[in-house]
């Protein structure tokens, strides 16, 4: 990750500039045309609030994420299920068994997908020593193409460009069930020892874990899709909660970058917290504008 | 034609179960037709839903009726077709500039909508109750309620802290939180188990009454 | 070019889809919509390029004479039949719908309900009361099968002669309390997530993405 | 013997489910119905309409889930129609595009309602937020014509829809994330009124929405399809489904019941 302290502000500014202008020179030619009828006004002042709300928690985290990289050590508390990874890997490298890693159904910009590719490359680094095969079926025709760069590039740095095999990170179909039954099928004949399931799932998130416990595989998941989590934790060995899964990455990559950002996160929710207790406070005393102000914003 | 399809479809219906007993031919076919099947259907749609509407027809109308703002369209279609870069193995870093032209899209949407859609609206429908208790509107039994709602809300949210060790307060809080999971999740699982017994229900009675007629 | 022209491309697109959610201004909303409509370009040209790889591991398969390797065929067939139809002859045509409604919509459901039976195994082996955390997990899945269930509340008025339909007010009340702030909870921390990766994306802060640090 | 039963082979149990399934399947029994609170909200809302208003279904399910959400869209269709309360269909998923076609042309058969003047289905198109958002100024710039392709302007339906100002309720009939979608457009935006029938896996994700108000009504899978039945006296495949269900939940207490015993005896004889 070099020079990126320094790219960041300028990248901001080229790119602030470069949108500005775009908005400007529209702006321009939408108002010599615009009716009467129309709204034109430029900011919805009903929004301001919501605006502010993200200026201040994007503050908060960017600062985090700055004083992270200062290079002061951040705690960042266990996360059952991580150091089964370890273990995973480990059991199938003695076994001479591949691993199988499903990134679930999200597209590219989806956070849980990004998420996994993040937990990915890690796997990806120790898969690498070990040169135990690492299948990758996957359901996104983009994902697929950042997660073979993703990979590559793993095993690069690990010194092993030679043990990368393409063909293991492959696309499958884009349809969730067709995927469910491909991937079931592959599960069944490869016999994986070790199955990832990380990422944004839906229906098929426990036909995949049934069949994946079915042959004995150890299996750690993790997913933001609340509804999905049960079957997970009734059919996998390690789960990962919700916002469990973003904080992976960080806990798995030490990166003061992710760190900084989680301690963000966490001052996030003590920003909920504040309006939610004074807010009740405030109604248990017949004071409604906390409740009508939060009612107004949305 | 139908009877046909009927037969086929039920044949398939069948080769797809076959996997409850194991791996086997019949699945595999099944399996392979599936994805094939799935793959060339996803072709279609994008090419006429996707492709047809969003990039062919703009361009034409906008040659037909010479309103060239329209061929702003030109732009996607050049960087989509960056893509393609991947098969010249030193260009392919190409791809970077459609893919983070999405991840930027998806990124710059989320940030508003789930600030609004989630959290503002999260945290109201966490506080109106109890202007219902103060109100006079509620029954103490639903009083419990509304309270056991603010502790689970803030318990679990508490079991998300990352960067403070759950020891304390904190560990003790969160430990009511992970009550409030297992009980969140449990219900949620045993509410799907009807979604999923209904989807059988369709199939079994697919398979006895329009294939079989025996009900 | 290599990162930074990316990482500007980015920063500009989401830094303008966020801005235009806040203003009602006829030209924002349009820039909006048009740059919805330019993802919706964009992304079909991915599909051509990994359908690419699909058919190259087939044929690898095919051309190795690897394990199964006649199933292989089948891909190439089902894919080749809906788009030979599909594409020139439109997603009305009698055969594209026959192949969709006969072939791959009960497909599509029989494998949806692979899942009645692999939820009712998975309950079996799972739901034990180990631990305290099990028990409830175990006991609120219970109890709000019986409230699902018609029968519960029949069997439950038929001995229990008190508080009628207490499985399905039960149920009820499990869903609309405890479950209620369990998913509140898991949805307020995500949302943070959300906004925060997001945040880092468009400032360029997190660059996964682009696969890994090769190259500049 | 207790070993045997603690790790039963998992085929059993299929066949079990398989059982449980397929035997009341073939012989007909019923249950009695209790209908939940938010089935009934959203029935009385309907039922409260003076005849003319507008109700918009959004069928927003793909062939996966027709088990759970077809026979709903059923009842709840016949209700309106029966109340000569008209119905404009149109989805948000490529894939549903024809199923709601061929269920409104059903139920219309049946209730005798007529194309144009009772209801009018719109299709499909892409783009959810643009569809949604864009109704909220004028339907026929989203959709300039129906899913047949006639124009709206023929429709004398339509004559009087212009927008959500003329729709009265929004009901979505969704497997997926579109309740959610039009919470976020319609109801926040526009103040739309909406209800939605959901699969059984996503009806506790919308509690918060209903508690918020931003639901009048959420009618849970097959269950609400059997609700609603019983509210519109006219028991049908909702009703038949969920006494088959009965059997299957009994049959998945049981086997969980059987579980912590076995799994307790094995625990006392190790100690």
């Amino acid at each position: 990750m070099k020079g990126q302290r320094f790219s960041c502000p300028v990248l901001v500014v080229q790119g602030l500039v470069i949108s500005l202008l775009v908005l400007g020179c529209g702006l321009n030619a939408f108002a010599q045309e615009a009716t009467t009828t129309e709204d034109t006004r430029l900011f919805d002042t009903a929004k301001i609030w919501i605006f502010l709300a993200v200026i201040l928690y994007s503050a908060t985290v960017v600062y985090c994420i700055y004083h992270a990289r200062s290079g002061k050590e951040l705690f960042i508390r266990r996360i059952p299920g991580l150091e089964a990874v370890d273990e995973a890997i480990g059991r199938a490298t003695e076994m001479g068994r591949s691993i199988m890693y499903i990134l679930g159904l999200g597209g590219v910009s989806n956070v849980a997908t990004i998420a996994s590719m993040n937990i990915l490359s890690q796997v990806a680094q120790k898969t690498a020593d070990y040169e135990t095969p690492l299948r990758v079926p996957c359901n996104d025709p983009i994902v697929m193409n950042v997660v073979q760069e993703m990979v590559k590039t793993a095993y690069l740095n690990e010194g092993r460009p030679d043990a990368y095999n393409e063909e293991n990170i492959f696309f499958l179909t884009e349809s969730q069930f067709a995927y469910a039954a491909g991937v079931d099928g592959m599960m069944v004949r490869e016999k994986p020892a070790a199955v990832f399931l990380q990422g944004t799932f839906f229906a098929e998130s426990l036909i995949l874990a049934e069949t994946g416990n079915s042959i004995g595989a150890i299996q750690i998941a993790g997913t933001d899709k609340e509804h999905q989590l049960p079957f997970f934790i009734a059919a996998c060995d390690y789960t990962l909660i919700g916002e469990e899964l973003y904080a992976a990455s960080a806990y798995l990559s030490r990166e003061p970058m992710l760190l900084g950002s989680l301690k963000g996160q966490d001052y996030g929710k003590v920003m909920i917290f504040g309006p939610i207790v004074i807010g009740v406070i405030l109604e248990l005393f017949g004071i409604t504008w906390m409740t009508t102000f939060f009612q107004r914003v949305r | 034609m139908e009877l046909i399809g009927i037969w086929v479809a039920a044949l398939l219906t069948l080769c797809i179960y076959s996997f409850l007993y194991r791996d086997n031919p019949f699945y595999r076919f099944a399996e392979h037709l599936f994805v094939g099947l799935s793959v060339g259907y996803g072709i279609v749609l994008t090419f006429h839903q996707g492709f047809i509407p969003f990039a062919w027809n703009p361009l034409q109308e906008a040659v037909t009726k010479q309103e060239w703002v329209g061929l702003v369209r030109l732009i996607p279609i050049g960087i989509g077709g960056l893509f393609f870069a991947r098969l010249v193995p030193s260009q392919g870093w190409l791809i970077r500039y459609p893919i983070a032209i999405l991840i930027g899209v998806g990124s710059g949407l989320a940030i508003p909508n789930v600030m609004r859609a989630d959290i503002f609206e999260q945290v109201h429908g966490t506080l109106a109750p109890f202007a219902q208790i103060h109100a006079g509107e509620l029954g103490p039994f639903q009083i419990f309620g509304v309270v056991l709602m603010l502790i689970g809300v803030i318990s679990t949210l508490t079991y998300f802290f990352f960067s403070v060790e759950h020891r304390g307060v904190v560990g003790g809080v969160s430990k009511i939180g992970i009550v409030f999971l297992m009980i969140g999740f449990g219900s949620a699982f045993g509410n799907t188990v009807m979604g999923r017994v209904s989807l059988l229900i369709q199939r079994v009675d697919f398979l006895l009454h329009d294939w079989l007629h025996l009900i | 070019m290599r990162r930074q022209v990316p990482l500007i491309l980015c920063f500009a697109f989401g830094i303008v889809m966020a801005l235009t959610e806040f203003s009602p201004h006829p030209f924002s909303q349009w820039l909006n919509e048009e740059i919805i409509d330019w993802t919706l370009v964009i992304g079909p040209f991915a599909l051509v390029l990994a359908v690419a790889t699909l058919v190259q591991s087939h044929w690898t398969r095919i051309r190795r004479r690897s394990e199964y390797w006649q199933y292989s065929f089948l891909v190439f067939i089902g894919m080749a039949a809906m788009v030979l139809i599909g594409i020139p002859l439109g997603q009305r045509h009698e055969a594209f719908v026959w192949l969709f409604r006969y072939a791959q919509v009960p497909m599509d459901a029989t494998m949806f309900s692979l899942l009645a039976f692999f939820i009712a195994s998975a309950a079996y082996r799972a739901f034990r009361a180990r631990t305290l955390e099990a028990t409830l997990l175990l006991a609120a899945a219970l109890i709000v099968m019986i409230g699902n269930a018609p029968v519960g509340d029949l069997i439950w008025n038929t001995i229990i002669p008190f508080e009628d339909n207490l499985p399905s007010t039960a149920r009820q009340w499990i869903l609309d309390n405890p479950n209620l702030s369990a998913r509140r909870g898991i949805i307020l921390g995500i949302s943070l997530g959300v906004i925060s990766q997001s945040i880092r994306i468009i400032l360029g802060i997190e660059r996964s993405y682009l696969g890994g640090v090769e190259g500049d | 013997m207790i070993e045997k039963l603690m790790n039963i082979d998992r085929r059993i149990v299929f066949i079990l489910v398989a059982l449980a399934v397929i035997i009341p399947s073939l012989l007909e029994v019923s249950f009695p119905i209790t209908v939940s609170q938010p089935t009934r909200s959203t029935y009385d809302y309907i039922e409260a309409l003076p005849p003319g208003s507008t109700v918009m279904i959004g069928f927003n399910y793909g062939p996966s889930s027709l088990a759970e959400l077809h026979p709903m869209a059923k009842a709840v269709i016949y209700h309106c129609f029966q109340k000569q309360i008209r119905v404009i269909g149109m989805t948000l998923l490529a894939e549903a595009a024809t199923l709601g076609d061929n269920m409104l042309k059903d139920v219309a058969a049946e209730a005798g309602a007529v194309y144009g003047q009772d209801y009018a289905y719109l299709g499909f198109r892409p783009g959810a937020t643009q569809v949604l958002l864009g109704m909220g100024t004028a339907i026929d710039s989203v959709f300039e014509a129906d899913y047949a392709g006639t124009s709206l302007t023929e429709i004398p339906l339509m004559a009087d829809v212009t927008n959500y100002e003329q729709v009265d309720l929004v009901l979505d009939l969704a497997s997926g994330s579109s309740t959610e979608w039009w919470i976020t457009y319609t109801n926040t935006r526009y103040n739309q009124q909406i209800a939605a029938g959901v699969t059984g896996v996503i009806v506790s994700q919308m509690y918060p929405y209903l508690q918020t108000k931003q639901l009048i009504g959420l009618m849970p899978g097959l269950l609400g399809a059997a609700e609603y039945e019983k509210l519109i006296d006219r028991p049908a495949k909702g009703t038949e489904g969920m006494s088959i269900q009965s059997f299957a939940h009994l049959l998945v207490v049981g086997l969980v019941i059987l579980g912590n015993i076995t799994f307790f005896i094995q625990r006392r004889q190790g100690e």
